[in-house]
C-alpha cells in the first residue's frame, strides 16, 4: 500500500493546476456527456486540448489518438482531485470513450481501432449501445434483432431499447443475430452500425423521472457492411461481455458516490426547520453515517480494483460488486435527502425553490433505474455467485 | 367482537373499486392529473353520492356518521386507484378539525356542504412538523398572516390553516391577501400549493378563534392514519403488478416469477404488506374506540407503513426490470403516491420521532 | 372491527381475575412446556385446574377432555392478559397439546381421539415431533426413515433430528417412508410411535447457545402397530403440513415478541452509562421505535388471524407470512438489547451480573435457530410466493 | 504507489495462516478456549518467532519495525481462523499505548518483552467507550484506585490501565490490590475479566504518569481497526464455508447452492465484504500515512466491519441451516468471534457517534 506522493506526482499535479489556471476561459464546468448540444464545437476544442496534454484518453495508445501514458493511480487520483477542485470538466466520457474503446481495444482489427478509436475519444463520433431488446432484457442473449447477408452487407431488422444517445448517435455498437442456425449464445455478432443508415428510426422513451433519458431504435431493411463485424462472426456475447464489464463499473463510480455524499451533507447542514438542521435529527444522521462509511468504503474498493487493473491482475469475486453494491449507495443517498427535505423533498416543479427537491427526486429514480439497467441487481447476483464464487449454475428448464 | 372488516366495509372497498377501475382507469388519472386543478367534478360527485365524502360527517348532517377505519377503507381503495380525489383534506382532516373545534353552526353548515360534495378543503398543515425560518401562521385581531409552503390537497374553496398555539381558521382561496401558488410534486394524481396571507380575514375561526391544541392532534391523528391507508392501498397495488408480471414475462423461457430471485421479492413484499394492513385497521380503529392508543398507533401507522411502502413500490419496480422505470408503464404512478405519502404529515423519521416523544423517551 | 368487551366478556375477566387470586397458592409462574422436570406433579394438577376451568384446552370438545367451548376472541386475549397480569403459567404448551391434537382432530380417526387427545392436553403424555433428518431438512419430504409390514407391524428404520423434547417424550408422531414403491411425497405416512419401543435411541444434541435443545433419535427394527397410521398410508405429507401449519404460528408468536419488546424496553430505560441511558442513544432509540411498530403490527395481525380462524375464513397470503416476519422480529430484538448492552452485551457466564446479557445472547442464538427451523426463511418464501401469491413452482431439474 | 497488499504482506497472511490451519485446527481451537487462562504458549511462541507479537516493535527492540497494515493482515489471519491469541491487547493496544506514551526506557523494556513474546497485557479500555457508575480508573498520589468491568486479553501478565484524564497506568495483574475475576462471554477464543483496583501500584505510569490522552487516542484506533480485521477474516472464513456448503448440501435432488435463493444470499455477502476489506486496509494504511483522516476511519472501519460481519455470520448460519446452529458443527465459533468484536472498543452505534463527534454534527 502506498498511497503517497513522489516528488514526480507532485510536479504532475503542479502542471495540472498550472494547466487549469491558464485555461480557466475555455475550461467547461459540466460534466459532458456527449449531448453537449449548442456548445459541441466548445466541447470537442476542450477534449482535444486535454488530450493533447494527456489529461483525457490518458492511457489510449499513441497511433490511436490518446496520449500513450502508463496507467498510474496516483495520476488518475490527482486528476480526479485537480479537475474536481476546480469544478472544471473531465471532457467528453459515455459509452463510446468509456465502453466501446475499450471492447475494440481488447477485440478490435486494426482497421476498426484506427477508423473508430480517435475520432471517438475527440468526441467526433458519438457512439450507442444496441443491446437490449423488448423480450431480451435480463435474458439478453434472447436478442431477435436480426442481420441477413445480402453479398458484402447484412440487412438488419428489429427492434432494440434502452439505447441512450441513440437521436444523436453517428454510431450504434449492437448485439444481433447474424447466425440464425446456431445455439442462442453463439448466433450473436457485434455489429458496428452507422446510425444514419437509411431504415433506422430512433423514439424518444419517456420515463418515470418525466424526461426521455433513453431511446427506442427500430431497424428496418437497414444494410450494414460485413466488415463492421468487430472479432468474428457468433463471437458477439463474448464480446459484449466485455462491453458491460466496463458498463458496470461506469454505472456505480466512486467518484460520482462521494460528489452525491458531499451534496448530501451539504443539504443535510443547511437544512434547518425551528426544531434545528436536518442533520441534528438522530434517525437522519445516523443513516448519513452508514451511508458514509459505504462509501468511504466503495472509494477505497475503487482504488484497489484501478490498482489490479494496472497491474494486470484478476480481482477475482471483489471485481464483480460494483455495480450491485454502488447503485444501491446512490440510490439509499438519494432517498436519505429527500427525507431530509421532509414535506418538501416531494417538489419536483421547475422553480428554483424545488430545486434541490427535483435534483434529489430525479436521483432518486434515475438510480433505481440504474440498479435495473446494465444488468438487474438479480442478474448481478447470479454473476457474483457464479463466475466470482463458483455456485452452480440453475439446471436449464 | 372481532379484528378484521365488516361485510359494510368490504362492500364499501369493493364498490369503490369497481367503480375507479371501471370510470377512472389509469388512462383517465393521467388525464385529470394533466389539468391544473387536477379536479374532476363527475368523480368528486361520485364520491359524494357513494357517501365517500361523508363517511365522517354525521347522519344529521347528511353524512354517513361512520367512523375513521371507514374512511381508511374507502383512502385503500383511492390509494390503490392512485385516485386523483382530495378526499384526505375534504372528507377527513377538515371534518375531524370541525368536528373537534367547531361551534354547533359551522359543524352543521361545512359539514353538510363537504358530504354533499359542494365544498373542498385544503389543509396548511406542514408548519405543525416542520415551521421553516418565515412560515407559519399567527394570528391578530381575527385576521390571519404568514405562510405555508406545502398546503395538501390545494386547489379548493377553502384552505384549513392552524396557528402553532392551536387556533383553526378556515379561509377562502380567494380571500383578499391570501395568495396561492400552485407547486408541482412528484404526485400529479394530488395537489399542492404555497400560500401567503397578509391580514386576510378568514371566513371563519373554528370556535370563535379559541386555541384548541387538542384539536389539532386529533386531525393529525386521523390524517396520519388516512395517509397511511392510501399507502396501504397503493402497496398493495404495486406488488399485485409485479405478481402478474413476474407470472407472464418470460425470460430465459419460462415466466420469471418462477425464478426464486423474483418469487423471494413478492413474498418479502407480502410479509411486509400483510402486517402492516392490520396495523393500519387497528389504527383507524383506535382512533375512534381506544383514545389512550390513538395518537401513538397513528404515528407508528405512518411512519410504518410509508417505510414498507417504499420498499414495495421499488420492489414492485426492480421485478418489472426497465419496463417499470417508463412513463408509459403505469407503475410509477403508484410509485411516486407512496412517495408523496412517505412526506406527508410528518416524514417516518418526523413521526417516529412524535412517537419517541409521546412515550417520554425525549 | 369490535374489541370492546361485552358485559359477558367483562364477567369472564372477573372470573378468571377470582380464578387466579383463589388459587395463587397452587399457581405456577413459568410458562410450562412439557418437560416441567421435578415440579410435573404439580404442574399437571395445575393443568388439570385450568382445563377444568376452560382456561386450557378451551375450544377442545368435551368428548375429548377439553372445556368445549365455541373459540372466542376476546376471551382469549383476555385470558392472555389475565395470567400475564398476574404472572402465572398458561399452561402445559408444545407440541403435543399445539400441534399434534389440531392434527389429530382434522385428521385422526375416532379411536385414536379417544386414546390421545385427552392424556395430551392434560400433560400426561409427552409428544415429540419427528420430521427432519440429516439429510431432509428443507426437502422434508426426502425422509429416509423407513417402515417395512410385518403382519400387524411395522417395522421401522432410521434417523430423526431437530426432536424436542425426544428425551422426555412418550410418544412420536413422525414422518415415515412405508411405501417404498411410491413417489417421493405419495410414499410417506404419518405414524404415531411409542417412544419406549425397543431399538429407539435418543442423544442429545448440543447447540451454538451451549445447550441441547434438540435430540437425535435412533431407530433400529423398532415395531409400531399399523392401527397408529394417521389417516391413510401415503397420505402423511398431507397431514404433517397440516401440523407445520399449526407449528410456523406457535413459533412467532406475537404474544412472545410483545413480552420481548416489554423486556427491551425494560432494559432500555436501565442500562445506563454516564453519558445517559441506552434509550437516549439515538441510533438505538430510532431502532426501537421501528420494533415497536412491527411489534405492533404483528400484535394487529394475530388478532386479524385469530378472527379469522374463528369464523372459518381462509387468509390467503395474510396467514402464511408469520413465521417469516415474526422469526425475524424476535431475532433484531434481541440484537438491538446486545447492542444497547455494549461491551457487556457479550457476557455469557452463569453470574448474576452475567444474566441480563446471557438471556439476551441466548435468545440471539435461539432466534437465529427459529428462522432457520420449522420451514427457513427461503422456505418460507417460496411456501408464501407460490400458495399464497401463486406464482409459479420451479422447474424440476 | 498502489492501493493494495504487498507481497511481502500476502506472505505474511499465507503463512500464518498455512500455520494455524495446520497446528491450530478448530479441534485444537476448542482445546485452548475450554482452558481456564484460554492460552496456548505453543502457539504464542510460534507467533513471537513469525514476528506477528513484535509486528508493530521497532526492530531496534526486536521487532519487525512494521505498520498497523501489517498487524491488520496478521488479525484478519487470526480472526481467520479463530485463533486463540491475546494479540490486540498484546501485540498492537500497547504497543501503540508504549510508542506513543512510554519513556525510552519503557519503550525499549516492554516492547522486547512483547516481541519475544515473553509478556501478555491486557487492556482496560471499556471505560473509556461506556462509563458506567461506580467504574472507571482514578489515580491518586501515583496509586491507581477503580474498576473496569470489560478487560479485553484478560489472563495476561499485566493490564494496562487508562485514567479518563489520559493516564495510563500498566499494572501487573498480581499486584496488590488488584482483583481480576475472569468474566465468560460468548466467545471462548478470547478472554475478559472484571478487575478492581485498590491503591494499586502500577508496575509503570507510561511517561512518568504525564496525561497523554492523544496516545489514548491513537491506542484506540489502532484497536479499532484490528478489531475490524478481526471481524473481516473471520467473516470471510464464514463466507467461504457457506459456500462450500451450499455446493456440496444437496436437497430437492441437486446443490442448494444452484437454488437463487441461497446463490443471491452468497452474493450479498461477499458485496457487503469486498469494499469492506478494501475499508479495512485504508483505514490501517491511514493510522500509519494520513493522520488526518486516521480517528475517523478507524470508527468507520470498526462500525462497518461489525455491522456486515454480523450480516454474515448470520446469514452463513442460515445457508447451512439447522447445522449450522449446532455446536459439532464448527460454524458457531466464527458467528461468536465477530459477536464479540462488534461489541469491543465501541459498538457500532458507540463508533459512529465517535465519528459524528468527530466531524462536528454533535
Amino acid at each position: 500500500m502506498d498511497l503517497s506522493y513522489s516528488p514526480r506526482h507532485e510536479a504532475f499535479r503542479a502542471e495540472v493546476r498550472d494547466f487549469l489556471e491558464r485555461h480557466r476561459a475555455e475550461a467547461l464546468t459540466a460534466l459532458l456527456g456527449v449531448d453537449a448540444g449548442t456548445a459541441r464545437e466548445r466541447a470537442l476544442a476542450w477534449q482535444r486540448l486535454l488530450i493533447e496534454h494527456g489529461y483525457a484518453a490518458r492511457t489510449i495508445p499513441k497511433e490511436y489518438g490518446g496520449h500513450g501514458a502508463a496507467p498510474d493511480l496516483l495520476e488518475r487520483v490527482i486528476l480526479d482531485e485537480e479537475f474536481n477542485r476546480a469544478g472544471v470538466s473531465r471532457g467528453i466520457g459515455g459509452q463510446g470513450p468509456d465502453m466501446l474503446v475499450p471492447t475494440l481495444l481488447e477485440h478490435g482489427n486494426e482497421e476498426q481501432k484506427r477508423s473508430y478509436i480517435a475520432p471517438t475519444i475527440r468526441g467526433e463520433i458519438i457512439w450507442c449501445q444496441g443491446y437490449s431488446e423488448p423480450g431480451a432484457g435480463s435474458d439478453l442473449a434472447a436478442v431477435q434483432t436480426r442481420a441477413v447477408e445480402d453479398g458484402d452487407d447484412f440487412v438488419v431488422n428489429g427492434q432494440k431499447i434502452w439505447t441512450t444517445t441513440a437521436h444523436l448517435a453517428h454510431m450504434m455498437f449492437g448485439l444481433i443475430r447474424t447466425e440464425p442456425e446456431a445455439s442462442k449464445h453463439a448466433g450473436l455478432s457485434y455489429l458496428l452500425i452507422p446510425m444514419q443508415t437509411p431504415g433506422i428510426e430512433v423514439r424518444p422513451l419517456g420515463t418515470m423521472t418525466g424526461h426521455s433519458e433513453f431511446n427506442e431504435v427500430f431497424f428496418t431493411d437497414v444494410r450494414v457492411p460485413k466488415r463492421n463485424v468487430v472479432g468474428r462472426r457468433g463471437e458477439g456475447w463474448k464480446i459484449a461481455n466485455t462491453t458491460l464489464k466496463h458498463e458496470r463499473n461506469l454505472l456505480a463510480s466512486s467518484a460520482l458516490l462521494e460528489g452525491s455524499l458531499l451534496r448530501l451533507i451539504d443539504l443535510l447542514e443547511r437544512t434547518e426547520t425551528e426544531s434545528g438542521r436536518a442533520i441534528d435529527r438522530p434517525g437522519i444522521r445516523d443513516r448519513l453515517l452508514r451511508l458514509q462509511a459505504r462509501v468511504l468504503a466503495m472509494r477505497c474498493h475503487s482504488l484497489r480494483m484501478l490498482t489490479c487493473g494496472i497491474k494486470g491482475e484478476w480481482p477475482g469475486t471483489a471485481g464483480l460488486v460494483t455495480k450491485l453494491a454502488g447503485c444501491e449507495i446512490s440510490h439509499q443517498i438519494a432517498g436519505l435527502a429527500i427525507d431530509a427535505l421532509a414535506e418538501t423533498g416531494i417538489l419536483y416543479g421547475e422553480g428554483a425553490k424545488a430545486q434541490a427537491a427535483r435534483t434529489w427526486q430525479a436521483h432518486y429514480m434515475f438510480s433505481l433505474g440504474l440498479i435495473i439497467g446494465g444488468g438487474t441487481a438479480q442478474i448481478q447476483k447470479n454473476i457474483i455467485a457464479e463466475r466470482g464464487l463458483g455456485l452452480p449454475r440453475e439446471p436449464r428448464a | 367482537m372481532d379484528f378484521g372488516l365488516s361485510e359494510e366495509q368490504r362492500l364499501l372497498h369493493e364498490s369503490l373499486v369497481r367503480y375507479l377501475e371501471a370510470e377512472v382507469p389509469v388512462s383517465r388519472v393521467r388525464e385529470i392529473a394533466a389539468r391544473d386543478d387536477g379536479h374532476d367534478p363527475a368523480l368528486w360527485s361520485k364520491l359524494a353520492e357513494m357517501g365517500v365524502l361523508g363517511v365522517l360527517v354525521p347522519e344529521a348532517a347528511g353524512g354517513s356518521g361512520l367512523g375513521l377505519l371507514d374512511a381508511a377503507v374507502a383512502a385503500t381503495a383511492l390509494g390503490r386507484c392512485v385516485a386523483p380525489a382530495a378526499f384526505l383534506g375534504t372528507a377527513v382532516m377538515a371534518v375531524i378539525a370541525l368536528r373537534e373545534a367547531g361551534s354547533d353552526a359551522q359543524r352543521s353548515e361545512w359539514m353538510s356542504r363537504i358530504a354533499a360534495g359542494e365544498v373542498r378543503i385544503a389543509v396548511a398543515a406542514t408548519e405543525l412538523f416542520a415551521r421553516r425560518a418565515g412560515t407559519g401562521f399567527h394570528a391578530e385581531s381575527g385576521k390571519l398572516s404568514g405562510r405555508s409552503i406545502l398546503v395538501l390537497d390545494a386547489c379548493a374553496d377553502a384552505i384549513l390553516c392552524p396557528t402553532p398555539d392551536g387556533r383553526i381558521a378556515l379561509v377562502a382561496s380567494d380571500a383578499p391577501g391570501l395568495g396561492v401558488e400552485p407547486v408541482e410534486t412528484i404526485d400529479r394524481t394530488r395537489r399542492f400549493a404555497e400560500i401567503v396571507a397578509e391580514n386576510v380575514a378568514p371566513t371563519e375561526w373554528l370556535g370563535g378563534g379559541e386555541a384548541r391544541p387538542g384539536a389539532l392532534r386529533r386531525m393529525i391523528d386521523a390524517g396520519r392514519v388516512i395517509v397511511a391507508a392510501d399507502a396501504l392501498g397503493a402497496s398493495e397495488r404495486a406488488l399485485e403488478k409485479a405478481v402478474a408480471y413476474a407470472r407472464e414475462r418470460v425470460q430465459f423461457g419460462r415466466p420469471i416469477g418462477s425464478f426464486q430471485a423474483v418469487k423471494h421479492l413478492c413474498a418479502e413484499m407480502a410479509a411486509e404488506l400483510e402486517p402492516a394492513r392490520s396495523l393500519v385497521w387497528y389504527a383507524a380503529h383506535a382512533f375512534d374506540a381506544i383514545p389512550a392508543e390513538a395518537s401513538l398507533v397513528a404515528a407508528h401507522a405512518k411512519a410504518h407503513l410509508c417505510e414498507i411502502g417504499t420498499f414495495i413500490v421499488r420492489t414492485a419496480t426492480e421485478v418489472h426490470g426497465g419496463i417499470g422505470f417508463t412513463d408509459a408503464h403505469d407503475l410509477h404512478l403508484w410509485f411516486k403516491r407512496v412517495g408523496a405519502d412517505r412526506q406527508m404529515l410528518g416524514s417516518p423519521d418526523a413521526a417516529r420521532e412524535d412517537a419517541a416523544r409521546q412515550q417520554g423517551w425525549v
